[in-house]
């Protein structure tokens, strides 16, 4: 027991050394660049956190995060790389808006509705590349490369065709029983647009990890990603467990669109592959591919993003700094066997 | 139709080129067994470091500053690639993790460090030019198809393939290069050193990628602006769509390069305007998707390809 | 007297293994020198550091009296020591000359020129009388012609010591005889040879002298001519060692698992089993022998599910079973010890409760409306551990990962016992084990023979098969050459069929 | 056109702090962005503050809110937006900060897609653009200057400004050839819209198709798209094919430039709306202290908010004084440009 607990804790030791790392390789950058990086720090962290309403912006901005983190950390559980969080979002949401639009529900309804149109409508469209992967064994990389640009472009039709707004880039906005803010929330944050999206993402946290640590289902899918030919061996499905994998990936990204088009933002602009899917990798990395690693590396780099902006305002550093730590943080967290190496030594001593 | 297909065609080639220079350094990568899915950032790279050399040099300098540009590409995507090659060679980490990296790296600190220099993040600069290849041009058929309106960096890419090919193929290093894409323990017994092979093809992966952003860049595009839209992704899917061979990637990605122009100037072609763009656009995609498929039973990847080679291993 | 190579004092240190301690082995020109020991002993580790691919902790070398540091492969080539490997070191698509050249090819401004190597080769292989063909590729040729491969590489790169890491496993009975008359002609010209090898028989056949270690340290040197089998192996196992294996007299019963005229493909769509026939009954151990690669892992797939039959019938308890799923295959009563443990055998990175549940996870007790039940798992996993004496630091809740192979062995064995079988297939079920683990598990596989089920043995070692079986079915390019009992068959006939030729009337 | 030639007065003491938002697009995107911040930039120049934009993530109303919150609690207390995206983050904006002023520019504040509800607070002012009118003349200049030809229109997205566009530059088609006797002819397919503002490749791709058909002039009011459209165009001037494009927004003319000198440019004229001018106004207000909140302005040829370049080297003297008469009857009102797209190519 003792050893195990030893193990994760060294895990958490790494990470918050990756993090140590990336913010001063941060440091690092705006002191070459000529800029004083502890205002830079002190407003980048005032500006995510400093009042009520941005603190629920950065919870806000890290709902989606939260999602495609869990949706790329589910696949790897499974031994899949999901680079196709943005196109399950994509698909997720436009199908979850386009119910928004179409149908005049009570709230409630038309909300539990929106989620399920998310939730199957993200799944299908992982199934694709994880039916390829089962059945063809074409890998989910390319595919769902592939698989993204597909639904950039359905998308980008489909909207101006059937759900256009004042202009043709963007769906009409969606009415106020189809958002996913809410009065109460965003008084009780002074007027953020944090929205009801976050229960969502810390039930589907809780889910993740009751599926994955409780259920048969989650020791199927972890046996195959661990080790397909055992799993196989002991009469396990693989094909049904990988599509079964990417069906819930990409049910959690296709949710997660639904609360970047409905309650992030409140129509659907055309033209953008989110940038949330891409970011997904970098949290479920971050987050050692547990859930509640991800919604602590969805919160982390939330406040990265949302107080980018506010030291942009009060200093001269540019806000890409935040994405360069992010970055940066990845490839320390690509190369923790470093760190590693690092803590073994001093433990030997 | 012959008459549309002789319109794009300069500009398929010229959207096709930096794909299969990335394509063919992706290439190298793959076969000497470390999977480079950092192209994409490589290709940022090599496009920011060009627009940065040229916006200096071409008020001094006319037509060499994109030369020179080309050439800092180049030694930038190399040198860029080396946090690939260590992460992924010396640490034996998940190679599509620190590839991911890579791109994100890319994308953050270009547009960072442009942002300090220029204050927007964007740098533009005056492309190359097109020209008319004399005498060929006048051949029938091809000559209206290849050798008119075409891109110095057409030739040189060209020329690359056929001597990357020829490496690949007949020299010592290209075939040490492919033995370690499908066996790196019996190059190593045969006193090879792996690691130093591995080194070098991501290096050249890194110096091609580097150029393939830089083509883009002095060539249609004019502007650097942190992104090359996807196309390092592309050239990789390009490269599994052309089976890991020279010939095949040329194929994929003028495949690519044709299928895209099409889709983009069909709004202006009568001819196709009838033709949904939807499908026009999804077409490339989803015909990589299907080849993917057909090829899945036949499709032979470099057997260590994805692989880190431990010494201790055998 | 002459040493070619002399490695003094070696010692080598994996984590948590001391894999050679204190070694000493001294080959002359033109011997023929084996090292023998069991399964982890170090042979192979010894042998990597001579070749370069691992440096040692501590000892010295020497190559014809000079002390020598070898860094790596290059400088173990350039020292004049080749080495055939375990496992084949040939790219699968490259041609023989490409993968003979690999490394040190002949060039003019770094282009390949294959053909004046191609003819060099050709000369090579007809003056040893290797029969290889210089144009094909390695995927297209048989196991055999790929080892006559390795050695044409060593003899391409004019080895002087020759290293030979079990390279008769993989071969039959008439291929080692070729091998040894190889061997034999090479030293006579002047090369050493180390030889590794398990088998005794093939020792006191080819080598002149013997080193003996045991448990990473040397036992010693002796002259083969003056030492018998029997001694040999008591100087690898460190004890008394008898050969067989205690058991009653059988007294079979019904059929438990029938084999009908099953036909299998392999990966390239080729007859990898043919028509091949066999019944197991209750309370026998059926062994199937041959060399490896004749159809024996098409065949147990098939059975198991893991492959496609092609045609004919597989059927347990009279029951069909061909066109069930692995799982309910299960279900039916079959279970399998699988040949390599690490692939097929346990998820490394699960518990071992986790492990011990693989398959029946999904039934009551140990889960309920999908809900997996941790106590009900914890203490049958325990139970198994128990009864089955697997050890591990942190009990139920270990990786698998971090026990020792016999453990993780006996851990699969008693998983696939407790699921009460009808029929147990054991492949390979003591590969790299020690002796006591290996004792351990012919024990456990008896007693199963003896509950009244059916065992289906797989193995390539003869002796196992020998020393377990009732009977003994040699498989032979995927046909099925004969059928014998035990107590009657001779190593000496089951060679001749294992390399094809069928026993008359049987 | 919008020179912005008015000379300011002695450096006031420097409290001014002014901020702008970017709409899609870099600021130095030589047209909608660059145009604003170069008014903002030489406000700040002469009344003496130190001005700053800031990039938003991405152009979701959340995205623009979360800017103005971050300008806003650092201290800028005028804070310019351009682009209709920002009609909603404005709307609610003006309420929450009412002591810090907001200027939009081609938008009017309203709630969602209900323009029904536009309100412009007493803190804000919404400037829109004839742009129809900018268009126009820049359809008379082209006709005049070629005669003959065939002319074409590139957009970026179709949206009401870009649209606007389209419409007053075929009207200016139309009215040179019935007024001037000039013979350009206008076809469906050589008038479209891209469908992005970013897609470089494109609009060369683009561009080349319709150069290879024979239209002589393409009017790109696409952002990058247009980018692509000259590059297209210095690309065939240079190998002596001659290719004329039309800039947008700004003065692109030195956009253009295919010579090793940098005097010779592929851009014919510019269709200009002066938003430099109007940051440059508003800035000016706050500092005089008339800022006229909750009005509404519009920029038209009247008050000089539109136009084409003073200086046009492409353009012939005769036409530079036609084009000088026909903006002088648009001035006085005599002549007007429909804002509608009716009775026209898309
Ligand atoms: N790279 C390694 N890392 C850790 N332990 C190792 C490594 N290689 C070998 N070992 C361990 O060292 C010991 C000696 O292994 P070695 O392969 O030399 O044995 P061997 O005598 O060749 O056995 P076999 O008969 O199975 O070939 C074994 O216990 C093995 O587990
Ligand atoms: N502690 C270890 N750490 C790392 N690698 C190890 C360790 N132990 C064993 N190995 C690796 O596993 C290989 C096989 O080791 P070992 O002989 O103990 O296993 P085995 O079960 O006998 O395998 P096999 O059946 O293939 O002989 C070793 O050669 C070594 O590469
Ligand atoms: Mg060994
Ligand atoms: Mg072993």
């Amino acid at each position: 027991m003792t050893t195990i607990n030893w193990q994760s804790q060294k895990e958490a030791v790494i990470l918050l050394l990756t993090i140590l790392l990336g913010l001063v390789a941060g440091a690092g950058f705006m002191i070459l660049t000529g800029h004083d990086w502890v205002t830079g720090y002190e407003f980048l962290f005032r500006g995510g956190l400093m009042s009520l309403e941005r603190v629920g912006n950065t919870i806000a901005t890290a709902v989606p995060l939260i999602f495609t983190g869990l949706s790329v950390a589910f696949a790897f559980k499974t031994g899949l790389f999901n680079i196709g969080a943005a196109g399950q979002m994509l698909i997720g949401g436009f199908c979850a808006t386009a119910v928004g639009l179409t149908f005049d529900f009570p709230k409630p309804l038309l909300l539990t509705v929106m989620i399920l149109t998310a939730l199957v409508c993200g799944g299908l469209w992982a199934a694709i590349p994880g039916w390829l992967k089962a059945k063809f064994n074409v890998h989910e990389v390319v595919s769902t490369i592939m698989l993204n640009w597909i639904a950039y472009w359905l998308v980008y039709y489909l909207v101006p065709a059937y759900f256009k707004g004042s202009f043709e880039t963007e769906s009409r906005n969606i009415p106020v029983s189809a958002s996913l803010r809410t009065e109460w929330l965003s008084q009780l944050f002074d007027g953020s647009y944090i929205n009801i999206g976050i229960f969502l993402a810390i039930a589907a946290v809780l889910l993740s990890v009751f599926i994955l640590q409780r259920t048969t289902l989650g020791f199927e899918l972890k046996a195959v990603g661990f080790n397909q030919h055992a799993a196989e061996y002991a009469g396990i499905n693989a094909g049904r467990s990988i599509v079964l994998s990417m069906v819930i990936a990409g049910a959690l990204a296709g949710l997660g669109g639904m609360t970047l088009y409905c309650g992030y933002a409140t129509n659907l602009q055309i033209g953008i592959l989110p940038s949330q899917g891409i970011d997904g990798i970098a949290v479920a990395l971050l987050g050692a591919n547990s859930p509640w690693g991800v919604l602590a590396a969805a919160l982390f780099f939330g406040l990265l993003y949302s107080g980018k902006g506010f030291m942009n305002a009060m200093t001269s550093i540019p806000p890409e700094i935040a994405d360069t730590i992010i970055a940066t943080i990845i490839y320390f967290a690509a190369t923790s066997v470093l760190i590693e190496k690092g803590i073994d030594k001093v433990i030997k001593r | 139709m012959w008459q549309i297909l002789q319109q794009i065609s300069p500009y398929a080639i010229a959207f096709a080129i930096p794909l299969l220079i990335t394509a063919i350094g992706g290439l190298y990568s793959e076969r000497s067994g470390v999977v480079n899915i950092g192209l994409e950032g490589l290709m940022v790279i090599g496009s920011f470091a060009a627009a940065i050399t040229i916006s200096v040099l071409q008020p001094i300098m006319h037509s060499q500053a994109l030369w020179i540009g080309l050439l800092a590409a180049v030694l930038a995507g190399a040198l860029f690639s080396l946090l690939h090659a260590f992460a992924s060679i010396s640490l034996q980490a998940n190679q599509v993790i620190s590839g991911t990296a890579i791109n994100m790296i890319a994308g953050a600190i270009t547009v960072f460090i442009a942002r300090n220099v220029t204050g927007s993040g964007n740098i533009q600069i005056n492309p190359f030019t097109r020209f008319d290849i004399p005498v060929l041009n006048e051949v029938p058929v091809v000559g209206k198809l290849l050798f008119s309106n075409t891109y110095a960096t057409t030739w040189l890419t060209l020329f690359i393939l056929t001597v990357a090919y020829f490496v690949l193929y007949r020299t010592v290093f290209g075939l040490r290069l492919r033995a370690c894409g499908e066996h790196p323990q019996a190059v190593a017994s045969a006193g090879v050193n792996v690691q130093f092979i591995r080194y070098a093809a991501v290096i050249i992966s890194g110096a091609c990628a580097g150029l393939g952003g830089a083509i883009i860049l002095t060539t249609y595009s004019g502007e650097f602006n942190g992104t090359v839209f996807g196309l390092g992704f592309l050239a990789l899917a390009a490269l599994i769509f052309g089976q890991w061979k020279p010939l095949g990637i040329l194929g994929a990605t003028a495949f690519f390069g044709y299928a895209s122009t099409i889709a983009t100037s069909a709004q202006a072609i009568p001819a196709l305007a009838q033709i949904p763009g939807v499908a026009l656009k999804t077409f490339p995609y989803i015909v990589t998707l299907l080849v993917l498929v057909l090829f899945s039973k036949t499709s032979q990847p470099p057997r260590a390809s994805g692989q880190p080679f431990d010494h201790g291993k055998r | 007297m002459e040493y070619v190579v002399e490695m003094l004092g070696i010692r080598k240190e994996f984590v948590g293994i001391v894999a050679n301690d204190d070694i000493t082995l001294a080959v002359r020109r033109g011997e023929i020198h084996a090292l023998l020991g069991e399964n982890g002993a170090g042979k192979s580790t010894l042998m990597n550091i001579l070749f370069g691919l691992y440096r040692p902790d501590s000892g010295r070398i020497r190559v014809r009296g000079q002390e020598v540091r070898i860094a790596n492969p290059k400088a173990a080539n350039d020292l004049g020591i080749g080495m055939v490997h375990q496992h084949f070191q040939l790219v699968h698509n490259f041609t023989v000359t490409e993968n003979i050249i690999l490394g040190i090819e002949p060039n003019r401004c770094g282009i390949v020129n294959t053909q004046s190597a191609s003819r060099r080769i050709k000369e090579l292989s007809e003056r040893y009388g290797l029969n290889v063909d210089p144009d094909a590729k390695i995927e297209d040729i048989s196991v055999g012609m790929q080892q006559r491969v390795e050695i044409l590489k060593m003899l391409y790169r004019e080895a002087e010591v020759l290293i030979f890491d079990e390279p008769t496993a993989v071969l039959t009975p008439q291929e080692i005889t070729d091998l040894i008359g190889i061997m034999k002609k090479l030293a006579a010209e002047g090369k050493a040879i180390i030889l590794i090898t398990h088998k005794l028989k093939e020792i006191k056949a080819a080598a002149m002298r013997c080193t003996v270690i045991r448990r990473g340290r040397y036992v010693g040197t002796v002259d083969v001519a003056s030492c018998s089998k029997e001694e040999m192996a008591e100087m690898m196992v460190g004890r008394q060692v008898f050969l067989k294996v205690e058991k009653e007299a059988r007294s079979p019963g019904e059929v438990l698992l029938e084999i009908k005229d099953l036909t299998v493909l392999n990966q390239t769509k080729m007859l990898a089993v043919k028509k091949f026939s066999l019944n197991v009954r209750a309370g026998e151990i059926v062994g199937i022998a041959g060399v490896d690669g004749n159809g024996q892992a098409e065949m147990v797939a098939a059975i198991t599910g893991l492959g496609k039959i092609h045609a004919g019938q597989i059927l347990v308890q009279g029951k069909d079973i061909s066109s069930l799923s692995i799982k309910e295959r299960i279900d039916a009563g079959l279970a399998h010890v699988p040949e390599d443990r690490h692939k097929r055998g346990l998820v490394l990175d699960y518990s071992i409760e986790d492990n011990l549940v693989l398959e029946v996870y999904d039934r009551p007790p140990f889960s309920k409306n999908c809900l997996l039940k941790r106590p009900a798992i914890r203490h049958y996993a325990k139970e198994i551990m128990q009864q089955f004496d697997v050890r591990a630091a942190q009990g139920a809740v270990t990786l698998a990962r971090s026990l020792s192979g016999g453990n993780q062995q006996k851990a699969i064995i008693g998983r696939e016992i407790s699921l009460n079988p009808k029929v147990l297939i054991a492949v390979q079920p003591t590969r790299g084990l020690d002796v006591g683990s290996i004792e351990y598990i012919h024990r456990r596989l008896i007693a199963q023979r003896d509950a009244g089920y059916a065992v289906l043995l797989v193995s390539l070692e003869l002796e196992e098969v020998l020393n377990l079986s009732d009977r003994i079915a040699v498989i032979s390019q995927g046909e099925l050459v004969g059928l014998v009992e035990a107590d009657t068959a001779n190593e000496n006939d089951l060679g001749m069929m294992m390399a094809g030729i069928r026993k008359e009337a049987d | 056109g919008c020179s912005s030639t008015q000379q300011s007065q002695a450096p006031a003491a420097g409290s001014l702090m002014v901020g702008m938002i970017t709409d899609a697009g870099t600021i130095d995107d030589r047209s909608f962005n660059q145009g604003t911040w170069e008014g903002i930039a030489k406000a700040g120049t002469d009344f003496n503050f130190k001005p700053k934009y800031l990039r938003p993530a991405g152009t979701t109303t959340a995205d623009y809110d979360k800017e103005i919150a971050n300008l806003n609690d650092a201290g800028y207390k005028l804070i310019i937006t351009p682009g209709f995206k920002f009609e909603n983050s404005i709307y609610t904006a003006q309420e929450k900060y009412k002591d810090t002023k907001f200027v939009i520019l081609d938008g009017v504040p309203h709630p969602g897609n209900d323009y029904s509800k536009v309100n412009i607070g007493p803190n804000t002012v919404s400037i829109n653009f004839a742009e129809h009118e900018s268009g126009f003349l820049a359809g008379v200049a082209a006709a005049l200057q070629l005669k003959t030809g065939e002319f074409g229109y590139i957009g970026g997205m179709e949206i009401p400004a870009v649209q606007r566009f389209n419409w007053g530059f075929q009207q200016g088609i139309k009215y040179a050839n019935a007024n001037f006797g000039t013979k350009i002819n206008i076809k469906a397919e050589n008038f479209l819209y891209q469908g992005t503002f970013h897609d470089v490749a494109a609009g060369q791709q683009l561009a080349a198709q319709m150069y290879d058909r024979g239209v002589n002039v393409i009017f790109a009011a696409a952002g990058s798209v247009g980018i692509g459209v000259i590059n297209e165009a210095i690309a065939r001037t240079k190998s002596g094919r001659s290719a004329w494009v039309i800039g947008v927004d700004v003065d692109q003319y030195a956009q253009g430039y295919y010579d090793e000198g940098k005097t010779k440019s592929v851009i014919l004229t510019s269709a200009m709306k002066c938003v430099n001018q109007a940051a440059y106004d508003m800035v000016k207000s706050v500092k005089d202290g008339n800022f006229p909140g909750g009005k509404s302005l519009v920029f038209n040829a009247k008050n000089d908010g539109v136009g084409i370049p003073a200086k046009n080297p492409n353009l012939g003297e005769d036409v530079s004084s036609k084009v000088k008469e026909v903006f002088a009857s648009l001035k006085e009102g005599k002549l007007t440009v429909a804002d509608k797209g009716e009775g026209l190519l898309r």
